[in-house]
């Protein structure tokens, strides 16, 4: 199943990654969901791994969601640390 | 309601005029109260002297989280109108990074309506804060009293 | 600091400027925050539609006490500037009847600031409101809430 | 010892006198204070000692001030309702 991954701030200068389309890869009877893309993430390399370390956010088609959210083909999913506007 | 995402300064006489004839158009005579907050760079932090910030978005999903936020707090402070602009790309020190403003029957709504903006623009709307000074720039770390403040609203109801 | 009573409408926009600048004059750079408020006549209350309000003042006593309170708040919340503009006489229908505002290193003094200045501006300034509808007017009594409002400040330091 | 007295809003409509100049008597031994004045107006007619009664704010030279405020010669002295500002 292919989704679009996005990075943002500090996840994007240690991933070195803005953008990247993956095929997510799960059994047949499984969903896919934003922990399988985290981990499948995690095995690409080095840089990956640690920008997924620690607090880390994610958007999936632009909204808030946690790693147990169910995925589409064609869905935006992004990471990035904890905001700081305002 | 406006929520603006935008590179260029504002003019926040503009922005109050805006939101009170937002409010007036709706409810007319209903609005007793504005209260509006902006936000400023500081030319010093903990770390030391700066040049200004720089802030990093996520096209897309900041104007929305912000539409939302603002939605959100029309309703649950019964706000005859609201609106936010948040600048992006480099603002030097002194000027203007952010402004909100809520209108309502009375002053306590008003200004809850506006605190609650603001806190939770902190936690929700995709914005990240670099600090620069000549050719060097360090991220903002996000802070745990902003955390706090953000828990206080999503506890209350 | 400012503080104004006058019968004439006032331009929020530029008090905001003038704010601002005065924040500036004094501590550049260490203003990360300004918080206003402007009341506005809302055209009903308990008792029916009304065209406006009236406001009676005691001249003297009442810009003396308005610039007492903002020295007040600004010495409480350590505010880099605040002013204040009430305005006398008559007053109609989704006008301005008063601007506070609050400038501050940080978003929570600006805030508390502009709050207690309200609070304690419906306490200790000489002004009385009476409601108006073509040849009739009648006084506003004052309200418990703006009591226990203005006795929270006195009660917390 | 002469003093002015001021009143507004509906102390003012009530007692019909928006300003006085009054001498307030006191025994040789004592201070005058607010309570004094108030008592005097009271005697001077049904108007003032209605404008007088309920919560009444009194004001020493454009102070907010108690009734056992200490008084001297030339001071203004006003009395009004609870402020309805803001």
């Amino acid at each position: 199943m292919q989704i679009t991954v996005k990075t943002f701030a500090q996840t994007r200068e240690i991933s070195k990654t803005p953008t990247l389309s993956i095929d997510v890869v799960v059994d047949s009877d499984t969903e896919a969901t934003i922990a399988h893309v985290i981990a499948q993430l995690r095995e690409l390399d080095r840089n990956w791994a640690l920008a997924l370390e620690g607090s880390i956010l994610t958007a999936k088609n632009q909204q808030l969601c946690d790693s147990s959210t169910v995925l589409s083909p064609g869905d935006e999913v992004a990471f990035f640390p904890p905001v700081t506007g305002g | 309601m406006f929520a603006y995402i935008q590179e260029q300064d504002f003019d926040q006489g503009e922005l109050y005029a805006q939101l009170q004839s937002q409010a007036s158009a709706k409810t007319i005579g209903n609005t007793g109260a504005i209260v509006t907050f902006t936000g400023l760079v500081r030319d010093f932090n903990n770390a030391g002297d700066i040049d200004g910030i720089e802030l990093e978005h996520y096209p897309g999903m900041t104007e929305k989280a912000l539409s939302t936020l603002i939605d959100k707090a029309i309703e649950r402070f019964s706000l005859t109108s609201a609106g936010a602009v948040h600048r992006v790309g480099r603002i030097y020190n002194n000027e203007q990074i952010v402004w909100v403003g809520c209108a309502a029957a009375h002053r306590q709504a008003a200004f809850d309506g506006a605190c609650f903006l603001m806190d939770m623009l902190k936690q929700s709307v995709p914005l990240w804060k670099k600090e620069f000074k000549g050719d060097n720039s360090t991220w903002v770390e996000a802070k745990g009293s902003d955390d706090a403040a953000a828990l206080k609203w999503m506890s209350e109801r």
